[in-house]
């Protein structure tokens, strides 16, 4: 490792006076303001920066930006490492902890090297081939080794200790890149008045003028521009701002990121966010990159993409190379040796074309820059660091150049990857060697290096008009704009590169997945010839860098194998860069992963020892404390309460509708199986809503409050469902129908007081309202206000004990549960939850959601057929006819009565008749299990072939899962009170 | 008469906090004291409820859902086909529509406790909403006096522009601590104040 | 017919490449199509390939051709989050989906190319007792079918997972789970390429960019194909071209209960190993396992409507990385590296359907919602019989046609009737 | 993103709204139609690769149940009615 300072005295887009120190596995480095990791390390001499993923070869920096695969680093500590970080694209701050990855045991000394002496093994598609022996399972032995040599870093152990958001955002155009033609494109149309939003994935606006030097002239047109957006009050420039992908609708996400090292969560301030943008038009001004030559051992520390080179040297004043040796086919590549001679380093230049135009002969001539045209580089010679280029003359001549870095231009990309990600595929360009942005449609334009135009004024024009074009598709017209006059219109010109004979040593397309061209040959060999199957089979473009320096060159590889000329496209996908979980999912992890719904009741519930659980995004109480400290033993406290005396359960969660208008009952008559439109004002009904085909959607009660005014509830978790479904068929099917449908869920707290003593309950409560069987019988209803509040009243039971439905206004509801509890004290009245009222459903026999009420039933297969009206239609009545819903071996409700007084039943076991063999799928399983406070046994309900056809027959309830098996007798579901004395006493 | 408890109670004792900069730039307020329902008409019924409620002293109903339209202190939201909130600090109207309005015609849901009612305050407000609100909220697009149904954090809202920075967000009764809870954790950046309003006019 | 048994995979033959530089030869032919063949296979996915190997393999019907529109892979079986399971509890699925299972713990020798199958084992996770319960059920139904399963209780959970959230944080606490230890995934390019590389040995003829644009009939019966690359003669057509299977079946009149959804799937930066199991989360759709590349595999639920675009909906993204931080708090620094949509074939009961149709000679595999992949082998087994036989293997009579007919429908997850929910 | 422009409240985020699937099935008369015509109804589809009538209702807006023309190969939203308007005109 080499210790000269590289850091030029003066120059650059750096500030000296801050020096930022930070460590690389624990050793204390220095660097500046202004650099990023990658600028610090090859400043402070560090140039061998991890190691390959599958050969595990020593590797420099190969770019200074996005396109980085090798330079990848562990960043930050314990919870906050974040792995697999491009050196390139890590701000620098103060006590940034770093380590370099994938060096067993570190990146200096990596045992893990030798398999690029077993290379000849580990060819593209190996263990396709092997690791199959000697036995059936061997794999799994065998995986075991691969998995840990593979993965790139180590990922953190513990909790995200830092905070990310989502955002929104609205655009009428949003240019995305703010180099030269993105710059001009966001002035164009922000001065036509559009409202736009520029994004830079970097620090700073620029683009390809930040790799220039900040006291060139060209400086002064960047600042202008910067001046005049921040002059335009509609334009917003947002740096450190990544667009990650494209979607439907304009939509483009992007990434953006704090300037911060350590972000001060407590705070608020977050690391990350992803914002959601839908733009009215996009403008692609993503720019390009360069691509590397391929060549034996062009992976070598100090091989390096041209361009990025030049930014080291003159945007963070790190010269990285004395003697360069720079191979290129394409114009930018003499530009760059020129810039880096100017820099004072001895330069060589291979160019693979015979001849090239006069003025660049001259510049670099004036530059200082030898050159050789029709040379090939052909290798690079050194381990860790280069030390030789070797390149074939025109002539055929072999000529080794020491020098201590050599640098590759082999051409530019268009970056085309944003523009594609909806599925407009990139057309090859021959002229540019290049994949140019497909057929974009309106609304979507591309201008500059993305769209293969590279000379800065052809950019700059470009930019302007798409940007003016954006703005005017979304309405913006008109607006002039000066034209720049002094911007230089350099031609740029390419020749596809040449691939070298094959040498000694490996050549790469792909540095991070370790795909060379001995891989991409294989591939051809083996008939893995189309782009996807070449990706898919050596994993080209498929690392972390996701191809970005080596799609082009794969396929090339591949074109010329195949003897074809380069061309063909491939499928970008998003995103651009790889982009954090936590991030996406922004604040809502933790408690706010989802929204908790919440009782009006709450409150009184935390208050007063309640336990809660979640029925879908509802909390419940589940048991109350004054019951018990286990939920086993609350329970059957609460359950005893309803049925000796009296209790109280919170039941705002069910779904509330009220129906409105003259032809509810005609369409309730519609919806429920049975019939409606016959109650009677002050009456209530349960009803079954069937699905289309037949399956129960749902139960629940009716009410007529008055003639044209209806209020049904619904179970908890079908009450989004019911309400869209009413709506549907108003909105679709029954139009002509004169009903309104209100949800009034969150209008009304809801509370059933159940038990022998309930009615004296309400008398004590509700004093001056008549609640007696005569004024108020079983499925009535009567509308009260007492101390001015209005309440409803409903006569309806769930547990099958005489009980009351009560609702008030949400805010009220608190005051009337406690006036009820208060005034019903002397009863010995106590609130019970969930887990009882649960229970006692079970022992009188009702369905429950999600249990028996699972979208799989029929009305008959629960017990319910008699209940469908043979008077009128509805809904599922057709398909409800249908053999295999009325065959006789259907599953149906049964009760289970548990015969072994040591054993208990379990949901989930599955039921065997006696004498059954207990295997298969036997004749059914338990839904819902509970011990009945009232018979002293454990009782259940569940489905079983043939239903109560088979009552009083023994059944073995099998659940081997425990190695269990339990006898039990099938029974009628309704345990308690067949005749319904409790309710209607 | 039993004393109101309204579900954001516990909640809004909790006091405010300073943002990154050490500063308070929202003001997240519960508004109190209103009285809200919803009137509907039945298929073909709109043009009869419009003339019934109007005769009962209801405010004009409006056949735009983008813009609240405000009649005094009431202010109504036409909320789809043949629905219509309206929000007013008395409800004598209210109840005597609820009465007399033709059952033939319409009728009124009473909704006043359905709703929490917040106000969202300060010259952070939209920046801050967009956390969450997917709606464009750029003045030219989103004025004072608009409203819209969206949602919060997969719960239905309806916000209303109620001055250049100043926003309401009506939010069901039984989703309102979630979303109180998810809004300050989202106006921790900002640094806010909490509080109550129950002065009518608001 | 058979070309010689030469270059046969092994460890030896690796070396042997290796040391004399020798190429491979072409893991298949690149056939071009003939006038006519037995048995006309339309779809060049793991399935249609998986048909072809086994009639020719089972069978002895090698004058078989599969037809592909694209490259072979380029569907289904190179876009999954590459599981393999068999924990089902309904009658029918359960034995079709562990002979499947079986067939994948033989198919890197049967096909003498590693598949990588790693049985790591699945766990389903429960958030409460109710759904315990429901998890309980499937786990007895497939112990009294022979397959191995374990119930876990939350303690049981901690320490076979012990990087999932069980702080009080969790919106959903975990409660416990259902462990399947033969379950785990399969490098899905490979079964692709095994089964045409293995069918291609056996004589098929595997013809890519050949796109099927109608059907030939003589009386009411399909007698071949019409495609971009002529007219071919079958005596029998298989149609098994998951995603887009209404658009073919439509070219032969007919109409299925078939609509074609997005659903997505994502890939993390390779890390070292962190997730040695396939881990289904309760609270939604959620499901992650770690790749042997070291990228953590996962994906969701579909987008939610009808969709050919093969591209996702962003929201579906930010979903998606909600459950994985949900069930993973320390995943939320990892990154995700790529994303991409597959077309999925869903039905009413999220059943598929194999086997004939109304059409004479002509048959049908599509329907397999979420769980094609893990199906493959058994699919081209028991479809491969059914076009031997002309009539359908046991294993798969519960997956007809026209089950809705009867009242049959085969509901395994109990989402009710419609294709976007299940 | 997919983006619906609802006739009440303008362009939303489909993830304001609740699918409904196909719209281009018939349902058969309320009491009427035979048990094929449900059958065809209820479980068969069209499923087409282009243009797609189907039904979403904004949920998290107003309410109304829509009537989309969707182009499944691109997810263009090509008409957008309201369903009860559709049906009145039918």
């Amino acid at each position: 490792m080499s210790r000269r300072p590289h850091r030029a005295p003066a120059g650059g887009r750096i500030d000296r006076s801050r020096i930022v120190t930070f460590t690389l596995e624990g050793r204390p480095l220095a660097g500046v303001a202004g650099d990023t990791l990658a600028s610090a390390l090859l400043a402070n001499g560090i140039s061998l920066v991890g190691r390959s993923f599958k050969y595990h070869r020593p590797r420099g920096f190969l770019g200074a930006g996005v396109e980085e695969p090798n330079g990848l680093f562990t960043v930050g500590r314990g919870a906050r490492a974040t792995p697999n970080l491009p050196g390139t694209l890590v701000e620098l701050h103060e006590g940034l902890a770093a380590s370099r990855q994938n060096g067993t045991p570190s990146v200096g000394f990596d045992l893990m090297a030798v398999n690029d002496l077993l290379s000849p093994l580990l060819g593209a598609g190996f263990y396709y081939k092997t690791f199959m022996g000697p036995l059936r399972g061997s794999w799994m032995f065998y995986e075991r080794f691969i998995r840990r040599a593979a993965g790139l870093g180590v990922a953190p152990s513990g909790p995200d200790p830092d905070r990310y958001e989502t955002r929104h955002a609205f655009a009428d155009v949003l240019v995305v890149g703010a180099g030269p033609a993105g710059l001009a494109a966001a002035r164009a149309a922000g001065e036509a008045g559009a409202r736009v939003v520029l994004v830079e994935q970097d620090t700073l606006a620029g683009g390809g003028l930040l790799a220039l030097s900040p006291e060139q002239p060209l400086e002064r047109w960047r600042e202008d521009a910067l001046r005049a957006l921040a002059d335009l009050p509609e334009v917003q420039v947002l740096t450190r701002t990544t667009a990650l992908g494209l979607y439907d609708g304009n939509t483009v996400a992007l990434l953006g990121r704090s300037a911060h090292g350590e972000p001060d969560a407590a705070h608020g301030e977050a690391r990350e966010w992803i914002t959601t943008l839908r733009a009215r038009a996009i403008v692609f001004a993503t720019g390009a990159i360069e691509r590397p030559l391929v060549f034996a051992d062009n992976d070598r520390p100090g091989v390096m993409l041209a361009s990025a080179a030049q930014a080291y040297r003159n945007r963070w004043a790190v010269s990285l190379g004395e003697r360069v040796v720079l191979g290129t086919n394409n114009d930018s590549g003499w530009m760059t040796a020129a810039e880096l001679a100017r820099g004072g380093a001895e330069l060589t230049l291979i160019e693979q074309r015979a001849a090239v135009t006069p003025a660049l002969r001259a510049m670099a001539e004036e530059a200082g820059v030898r050159v050789h045209t029709g040379g090939l580089i052909t290798r690079a010679i050194g381990s860790r660091a280069v030390r030789a280029a070797q390149f074939s003359t025109g002539s055929g001549r072999d000529v080794t150049l020491p020098c201590d870095l050599l640098c590759m231009s082999g051409g530019w990309s268009c970056s085309v990857h944003l523009g594609s990600h909806t599925g407009i595929k990139p057309v090859y360009r021959a002229d540019i060697d290049s994949m140019v942005p497909g057929s974009l449609p309106e609304g979507q334009f591309a201008a500059g290096a993305a769209n293969g135009t590279f000379s800065l004024a052809g950019a700059v024009r470009e930019g302007v008009a798409a940007g003016q074009a954006a703005a005017r598709h979304t309405g913006f017209g008109g607006a002039r704009v000066q034209a720049d006059a002094e911007l230089p219109d350099t031609p740029y010109t390419v020749q596809p590169a040449v691939l070298p004979p094959p040498r000694r040593g490996k050549a790469f397309a792909d540095f991070q997945s370790d795909v060379s061209t001995h891989d991409v040959q294989i591939a051809h060999e083996e008939g893995f010839v189309a782009v996807e199957h070449l990706k898919r089979y050596t994993a080209l473009g498929m690392a972390t860098d996701q191809g970005k320096t080596s799609n082009l060159n794969g396929m090339a590889l591949m074109a010329a194998m195949r003897g074809q000329s380069p061309g063909g496209t491939t499928t970008f996908r998003p995103p651009w860069v790889p982009m954090s979980i936590g991030a996406l999912a922004g604040r809502s992890t933790g408690q706010h992963f989802r929204p908790a719904r919440r009782s009006p009741l709450h409150d009184w519930h935390v208050a007063n020892g309640a336990v809660f659980t979640e029925a879908g995004p509802w909390l419940r109480p589940w048991y109350y404390r004054w019951a018990g400290d286990s939920p086993e033993s609350a329970y059957l406290a609460e359950m005893h309460l309803v049925r000796e005396t009296v209790g109280i359960s919170d039941i705002s969660s069910l779904g509330k509708i009220e129906l409105h208008g003259p032809d509810v009952g005609e369409f309730l008559d519609r919806v429920y199986v049975n019939v409606f439109s016959s109650l009677a004002v002050g009456k209530a009904r349960y009803g079954v809503m069937l699905n289309d085909d037949a399956t129960v959607l749902d139960d629940g009660t009716c009410a007529r409050l008055a003639d044209t005014r209806w209020f049904l509830t619904t179970t908890t978790a079908q009450a989004g469902e019911v309400m869209s479904h009413l709506e549907f068929l108003l909105q679709t099917a029954w139009t002509d129908l004169r009903v309104q449908a209100v949800s009034v869920t969150d209008q009304y707290a809801g509370m059933s007081v159940a038990g022998p003593h309930s009615r004296k309950a309400l008398e004590l409560a509700l004093p001056g309202h008549d609640v007696s069987d005569a004024a108020l019988p079983h499925m009535g209803c009567l509308e009260i206000t007492h101390e001015g509040v209005a309440l409803k009243v409903l006569r309806l039971s769930f547990s099958g004990e005489l009980a009351f439905e009560v609702y008030a206004p949400a805010d009220r509801g608190i005051a009337v549960w406690e006036h009820i509890l208060r005034a019903a004290a002397p009863l010995g009245i106590r609130p019970y939850g969930l887990e009882a009222l649960a229970s006692l459903r079970i022992e009188k026999g009702h369905v429950a959601g999600s249990m028996e009420l699972d979208h799989r039933n029929t009305l008959d297969d629960l017990g319910l057929g008699r209940m469908a009206s043979t008077r009128k239609a509805f809904i599922g009545q057709e398909l409800r006819q249908r053999p295999g819903l009325q065959a006789p071996q259907r599953w149906s409700l049964v009760g289970l009565e548990c015969l072994d007084p040591d054993k208990t039943l379990r949901g989930g076991a599955i039921l065997f008749a006696a004498g059954d063999e207990i295997a298969g799928h036997g004749r059914g399983h338990i839904t819902s299990v509970t011990w009945s406070v009232v018979l002293g046994k454990t009782i259940a309900l569940g489905l079983y072939r043939g239903g109560l056809a088979h009552a009083g027959e023994e059944i073995i309830c099998a659940y081997p899962l425990k190695g269990e098996q339990v006898r039990a007798r099938i029974v009628s579901p309704v345990f308690i009170d067949p005749e319904g004395e409790r309710l209607h006493a | 008469m039993p004393e109101a408890h309204p579900v954001l109670a516990r909640h809004l004792q909790a006091g405010g906090r300073d943002g990154v900069d050490g500063t308070r730039a929202l003001t997240l307020h519960e508004l109190r004291g209103w009285h809200l329902c919803q009137i509907s008409a039945f298929a073909g019924t709109d043009d009869a409820l419009r003339l019934h409620s109007r005769a009962l002293g209801a405010p004009e109903l409006p056949r735009d859902s983008r813009r609240v339209a405000a009649e005094g202190d009431a202010r109504v939201c036409r909320l789809g086909a043949g629905r219509y909130l309206w929000t007013a600090p008395a409800d004598a109207v209210m109840q005597r529509v609820a009465r007399e309005l033709d059952p033939a015609a319409g009728s009124l849901t009473p909704l006043s406790a359905a709703r929490v009612r917040f106000m969202v305050e300060g010259p952070a407000a939209a920046q801050f909403l967009q956390r969450g609100i997917a709606l464009d909220l750029h003045p030219a697009v989103f004025a004072v006096g608009h409203f819209a149904q969206t949602g919060l954090h997969h719960v239905p809202v309806l916000l209303e522009r109620r001055g250049e920075a100043r926003y309401e967000l009506q939010v069901p009764t039984t989703w309102a601590v979630s979303v109180w809870e998810w809004l300050t954790d989202a106006a921790l950046p900002f640094g806010y104040d909490i509080g109550v309003d129950t002065a009518p006019g608001l | 017919m058979l070309r010689p048994m030469s270059d046969s995979y092994s460890a030896l033959a690796l070396a042997r490449h290796a040391i004399t530089r020798s190429p491979w030869p072409a893991a298949w032919r690149k056939a071009e199509p003939r006038k006519g063949y037995d048995v006309v296979i339309v779809g060049g996915g793991g399935h249609g390939l998986a048909t072809a190997y086994y009639l020719a393999a089972n069978h002895g019907i090698r004058n078989v051709a599969v037809l592909e529109r694209g490259y072979v892979g380029s569907g289904n079986v190179g876009r999954n989050t590459t599981l393999v399971r068999s924990n089902y509890q309904t009658d029918g699925n359960t034995q079709f989906f562990e002979f499947s299972l079986k067939l994948w713990e033989g198919l890197s020798h049967a096909l003498n190319y590693n598949v990588m199958l790693s049985q790591r084992g699945q766990v389903v996770l429960a958030h409460g007792p109710g759904q315990l319960d429901s998890l309980a059920r499937k786990g007895n139904t497939m112990l009294l079918n022979g397959i191995e399963a374990e119930l876990l209780d939350r303690a049981q959970l901690m320490r076979l997972l012990p990087y999932l959230d069980y702080s009080p944080r969790a919106r959903f606490p975990l409660y416990g789970g259902l462990l399947q230890r033969r379950a785990g995934t399969v490098r899905h390019d490979a079964v692709a390429w095994g089964y045409a590389r293995a069918a291609d040995r056996l004589g098929v003829d595997i013809i890519e960019n050949c796109d099927v644009t109608g059907f030939v009939t003589e009386g009411g019966r399909v007698t071949g194909v019409r495609t971009s690359r002529g007219e071919i003669s079958a005596g029998r057509t298989a149609i098994s071209v998951a995603g887009h299977s209404s658009e073919v079946a439509r070219l032969a009149g007919l109409r299925l209960p078939v609509e074609s959804h997005l659903l997505q799937a994502f890939v993390t930066e390779p890390v070292k190993p962190l997730v040695d199991h396939v881990i289904s989360f309760g609270a939604e759709l959620f499901y992650i396992s770690q790749s042997d590349r070291g990228g953590l595999v996962f994906g969701g639920h579909i987008d939610g409507f009808n969709s050919y675009t093969q591209r996702g909906q962003f929201p579906k993204v930010q979903t998606v990385a909600e459950c994985a931080v949900a069930l993973m708090p320390a995943i939320s620094r990892l990154r995700i590296l790529r994303h991409w949509g597959g077309i999925q074939d869903m039905t009413p009961d999220g059943s598929p359907f194999i086997g004939r149709t109304p059409v004479d000679n002509l048959y049908l595999n599509a329907g397999w919602c979420y769980q094609g992949f893990k199906a493959t082998p058994a699919t081209g087994w028991c479809f491969a019989h059914t076009l031997a036989q002309g009539e359908e293997h046991p294993l798969i009579r519960c997956f007809s046609l026209d089950r809705f007919h009867h009242g049959d429908g085969l509901d395994e997850y109990g989402l009710g009737n419609w294709t976007w929910k299940q | 993103m997919l983006i619906i422009p609802c006739p009440d409240c303008g362009a939303r985020d489909y993830t304001e709204f609740r699918y409904g699937g196909d719209a281009n099935r018939s349902r058969p008369a309320h009491g009427g139609g035979s048990r094929e015509d449900w059958h065809d109804h209820v479980f068969v589809f069209d499923n087409p690769k282009g243009p797609h009538r189907e039904y979403w209702q904004h949920v998290l807006g107003c309410r109304e149940w829509l009537l989309v023309e969707r182009d499944t190969a691109s997810n263009t939203v090509i008409a957008v009615h309201r369903a009860r308007d559709r049906e009145m005109a039918r």
